[in-house]
């Protein structure tokens, strides 16, 4: 056991700070730390950015952009971006679609898509997720039907967040029917969101934004050269691309930075002769969600150097789950600190109000997703009791 | 004690709910308007027409001679449908006025809906307080004026009068301020004339009778909403399916409806109560502050549990859960947040060996 | 809706204060107060002392010692009762096989038991759970042949409370294997703890004490007049027993004694410059949990008016699921305010500690039983999910 | 940073797992001791034979040159078998033995087990506090004596010396006392000769850095404790049956035994990293405190679930689960509480922006 870091990792970390914080581009940060809805234009502009700096896509094979680092190295590199605010590469193409079209794909496949998609030349969606087939994702009931060189697919997705700005989905499809076991038949296809057939509907959360979407498929044919590995394996690719990352699962580095703005906030906020800063119960909870959040990072920190071997891993449950409940906690103590200056969050000019206070509750509920999505914690539980504690219901 | 309703209340509880549902918000594929409510004119010509606005005052001072019971009534209902309104926030200008003593051709005016009332409690960036106000009121000649601001003060664009705590060389008084100039949700006042409705030897009890009289509407308003989201959340565990059985076959999600019922349950006895104890005592700060600490907790789990027992559907604004979890959250930081209640009724906990309900 | 007593009612409050506070012996009152494992003497007396009062079983019928007092009035009896610390009628006497025999039992066996049982000259146990049916109660195996005037009882219960002092035990038998429904074929028997072929075991517990005992049955002949109510109905029975009652369940009245006296007690703990009331955290605690009894009581007096009409009733789940955990609560507050004093709690003279600090550990211990004993919190969730929300599982 | 055991640890390990499984109690039918433990020399003679008395301290003070985080190695297996001894409390007075540089011999015999030396920390009805003792120390010549009481004092009756904090004209100091009188587990000193061993100047640091180490060594054994809580949890999940089916088959029981696990791994987590940072920096108090609040309400969590989710058998002490859950019940409060950890830390949130672990 060793608490220091090496001289080189230390180096390592002093190289992120110095890129996140002086070399990346200050007015994007700036609009990232800000929150709310953040447009499509900066997103693809960090990510190039990191993508010249050959930090966009460091956890993929060396010979399509990736590093080489090891876990803990990944971890600090996170670590360091979430709490610079840079907006991290978009994890549908950088964590996504990217590694399993890297472990499963053709060559021709990778040529064709991981340059681009490593440098958002390709804005990706993910079309997984069905009316009916949330939690229980292999009840899927999108087809894909052969005809010749082509697939023709016919179905509806739901909740494919930023979908409105993607260029290409990914997306199970049921293949076989007739497959003895539903997760069977199931295969991962590539498909351009510009085919004719394709529509996006964008779906209104409670927070009055538009980052889900349901995706419509009609008849959309498909070259069957946009299938990735082996017909009707998807269900592994997919299982594969959900659970084989340990780093990253739990937003650690963007917590933190809310935490200490949470904390910059309180400062601010005037309570009877100081602020909500001296306030002992609330700089209690802040202690608490410090030790919390310590612990969830230490534990990510732990966890990330066990070897997953390419499958599903319970240990990124833990993050999972661990990490939605601290994010989810630590804006909802931002809504507490916002007090009656949160309570009016429509936008309108000659206002006192900061900016923080205004898009603390809907933040706040944007959030709940977090438990939701990706893997309920239900899931994650299941996930756990099932897979570590060989707990078999 | 007795919680059962009587005929009467039950007949009110009709009528709100028949009101409630006829203003109820729609939803459906689509954008609706989401977060904190504009007024809306025509739900509140309803109310005042069913006499909601007038409720618990007097009648001899032009209210309608019930109490802070039937309100909390009203409010439930309201809540549950969903329809948001600054009920709250009138009833406590209202309360105010009619602890002035000096304005009943202006209470009668909230009271059929031709005026509307609201007081200015918040300031930005300040955490909330009933005794503080950095507004300042000075005498130029015999008249006052005030100078300040307040922000966010909902619906203040539709207001037709504010009520406004601030500051006079004798401590803090209450006034009222005609068509005020406001932007948006704030309220910036310089050199305004207005009118002292209460000095400062009257405003600190009228003041808490007020805010008491907001707080238990907002928790029968909280409690309506709660209910409504255990039972759509039931009905959804029974209707839909994963896995290719009802959601109620999961027991952990069972389980969790129980806990949800359960917390529901002891804040419904606590609103109801509170309540009744208004009624007698409007200014008892100690029941205000319970009830804001139980139904502040109770909202949070029911809305948290209530969208996570949905799963994505919660998430959209299609979708009413959602939108009632919105509204728990910012019911439970109005009047003060759970936490600060705890630390006022932390600063009492020597004053009483036991809490006593029955008396 | 209405807050106030009834004259009637406060007038009634007064009596039952009086009685409690000026009438009954305050050396029994103090021993019971102080907590820990207490005599089976100070029981009996009190319950004695109570019963010639007409104050032990008010909720019986009136021909057996019944007041026929409303639901408030019992509520008030009982808040008087504990808050003064009077021990408590037993309950598996007054609350239990009392109200079954006068409900189900012929007029002999009425006559034969309950006045007997309401002034504790029988001090009754209660034989239901065994090694493998806790939850799961109507999976039990004790059986009772019938052999001409008598029924053989063979088996083994457990966790029977306070079963070194009783004289007889109420017992769940399966007089009827072959039913077609477990739950059939059960039937309710009166059993004499002196026959031969009962034995008595007890169990220690994690505080050190022995409440609870286990209770062999080797070929025990009972005659057949002991069996409550019809043969292979004793479910029902135990069903009414376990459920009927709304009043009393939570401990409304002995957690809000506890409360106060914690509050005491944090008053004669130091810390720093004053005492741990005036630690901000902890006063906030208390004042919380005073929020959360108080809704509980609250609770207990409105669902008390319904009518439960002898069946089973979800309501009483609420009371005794919230009313447990509230009791843990409050005394795991007190092991909070102990602190270092309540680590060493093995008796010894020649101390300066006070005896509640010693207490503090292995109370807050035991009472891990009360979301255990009288139906799991589990189980008290599964009849409000099912029995109110309608969710067949 | 790196969580993995080198392979000298790994032998510690199953070292100190060897000895831990010689010397657990026995249960079974039939009474046993409960609650908090009495010093039994075996076991005590069996660390000391392995060296686990000396383990965090320098070689040329007769230590046997590790660190707090073989000591934790250690308390976690003595921990996961129920093993309760003085453990922290013996570590703690040596390191003040230590720290004294006074007292090399003491020291020998510390580690050799010959001498058990206590500290006596704690006062009837007094919050926990490291800095404050009533005790008061005098000089008489160039003697010293003490007075005043401390108690309860764990395996006091065993000592043969006690570490002990009392008050100087010039502020609090550290003495020692040899073959002190007591009555159970209280020490009453009159007028009581004792030696200086840390004057005010360096009491302070000295006593910091020696109840960290303890912090430490407890949080190890809790750590043991909650794993073994756990497992034999896990266990029995799936071997008991009701309703005809493993207690496995209810998905309410399994999801809190996921929570439970998230719980243990993030406090495990915790405590390695405060064992290696208290390596490097024994005075850091707010890893202390961290530890504190993050192990404490963990055994609390897992203690109580392993309780309920075993049912009525949990409640005996013939089954290991309750024993377990009183330990961890006492070490959350031994050395400070979490809510006293909690406030000292809320005392200091703006002294950084964020926690930093990487370094």
């Amino acid at each position: 056991m060793e608490r220091r870091l090496s001289e080189e990792d230390a180096a390592f970390r002093q190289q992120m700070r110095d890129f996140f914080t002086k070399t990346f581009p200050q007015d994007i940060r700036d609009r990232w730390h800000a929150g709310g809805e953040v447009g499509p234009d900066d997103i693809r502009a960090s990510q190039r950015i990191l993508n010249e700096a050959g930090l966009a896509v460091p956890h993929w094979p060396t010979e399509y952009g990736g590093k080489d680092w090891t876990t803990l190295q990944r971890h600090i590199y996170l670590h360091e971006m979430q709490t610079a605010s840079v907006p991290p590469p978009l994890a549908f193409n950088a964590n996504m679609v990217g590694p399993v079209i890297a472990a499963f794909g053709s060559k021709e496949l990778k040529d064709r898509f991981l340059p681009a998609t490593a440098n958002l030349d390709i804005w990706w969606c993910q079309g997984f997720s069905e009316p009916d087939a949330g939690s229980d994702l292999a009840s899927l009931r999108t087809t894909a039907t052969r005809d010749g060189d082509e697939w023709v697919v016919n179905g509806q997705k739901t909740w494919t967040t930023l979908g409105q700005h993607a260029d290409w989905i990914f997306a199970l499809v049921r293949t076989n029917p007739d497959a003895p076991k539903k997760q069977l038949g199931i295969s991962f296809l590539l498909i351009d969101m510009s085919t004719p057939g394709v529509t996006v509907r964008p779906i209104q959360l409670i927070d009055g934004g538009h980052e889900v979407n349901e995706v419509f498929f009609d008849n959309v044919r498909v070259p069957a050269a946009q299938l990735v590995g082996e017909v009707d394996q998807g269900w592994s690719y997919a299982k594969f691309l959900l659970g084989n990352e340990r780093v990253g699962v739990a937003p650690v580095g963007s917590i933190k930075r809310k935490l200490a703005d949470a904390k910059t906030f309180a400062a601010t906020v005037r309570s009877g002769d100081g602020t909500l800063l001296d306030d002992p119960l609330l700089s209690a909870r802040i202690a608490e969600l410090e030790c919390e959040v310590m612990a969830l990072e230490l534990t990510a920190i732990r966890v990330a150097g066990g070897s997953t071997e390419g499958k599903p891993d319970p240990a990124s449950s833990i993050l999972k789950l661990r990490g939605s409940e601290l994010q989810q906690d630590v804006l909802e103590l931002v809504v507490d600190i916002a007090g009656p200056s949160g309570l009016q969050w429509n936008r309108y000019d000659g206002t006192d109000l900061e900016s923080w206070t205004r898009r603390a509750a809907p933040t706040y509920l944007n959030f709940r997703k977090a438990s939701i999505y990706g893997g309920s914690n239900e899931v994650q539980r299941q996930v756990i009791s099932s897979g570590i504690l060989g707990l078999r219901g | 004690m007795d919680f059962t309703m009587t005929d009467e209340q039950k007949a009110l509880r009709s009528a709100a709910r028949e009101l409630a549902a006829r203003h109820a918000p729609e939803r459906g594929e689509g954008d609706v308007p989401v977060g904190p409510h504009d007024h809306d004119p025509k739900t509140w010509t309803a109310m005042a027409e069913m006499g909601a606005l007038g409720l618990p005052f007097a009648e001899d001072v032009g209210g309608f001679g019930a109490s802070p019971v039937e309100v909390s009534i009203v409010a439930a209902e309201l809540g549950s449908a969903g329809v948001q309104t600054a009920y709250a926030d009138a009833l406590v200008a209202a309360s105010l006025l009619v602890s002035s003593g000096s304005q009943s051709g202006l209470v009668e005016a909230v009271t059929d809906g031709s005026a509307l009332v609201l007081p200015a409690l918040t300031e930005p960036q300040r955490a909330w307080s009933q005794t503080f106000s950095s507004m300042t009121a000075s005498q130029v000649g015999d008249k006052w004026v005030l100078s300040g601001t307040k922000e966010p003060v909902l619906c203040v664009g539709s207001a037709t009068h504010l009520v406004v705590p601030a500051q006079t060389n004798d401590g803090l008084a209450v006034f009222l301020v005609e068509t005020p100039v406001v932007s948006g949700a704030r309220v910036a006042l310089v050199e305004t004339p207005a009118t002292l409705l209460l000095d400062p030897s009257r405003t600190p009890a009228a003041l808490a009778g007020a805010v008491n009289l907001g707080i238990v509407t907002l928790a029968g308003e909280a409690l309506g909403a709660m209910d409504a989201a255990l039972s759509m959340t039931v009905e959804y565990l029974k209707t839909r399916k994963q896995f290719g059985v009802p959601l109620m076959k999961f027991q952990t999600l069972t389980q969790r409806a129980a806990d949800m019922y359960v917390s529901l349950e002891l804040a419904r006895s606590t609103v109801l109560f509170a309540a009744m104890q208004l009624a007698d005592h409007p200014d008892d700060a100690a029941i205000a502050s319970r009830t804001k600490v139980v139904v502040g907790r109770t909202g949070r789990h029911i809305g948290q549990e209530a969208i996570q027992l949905h799963g994505g559907i919660g998430m959209t604004a299609e979708y009413s859960v959602g939108h009632l979890t919105a509204r728990l959250t910012a019911i439970e930081r109005t009047f003060g947040d759970p936490r600060q209640h705890l630390a006022i009724l932390a600063g009492s906990v020597r004053d009483h060996a036991m809490v006593d309900v029955l008396s």
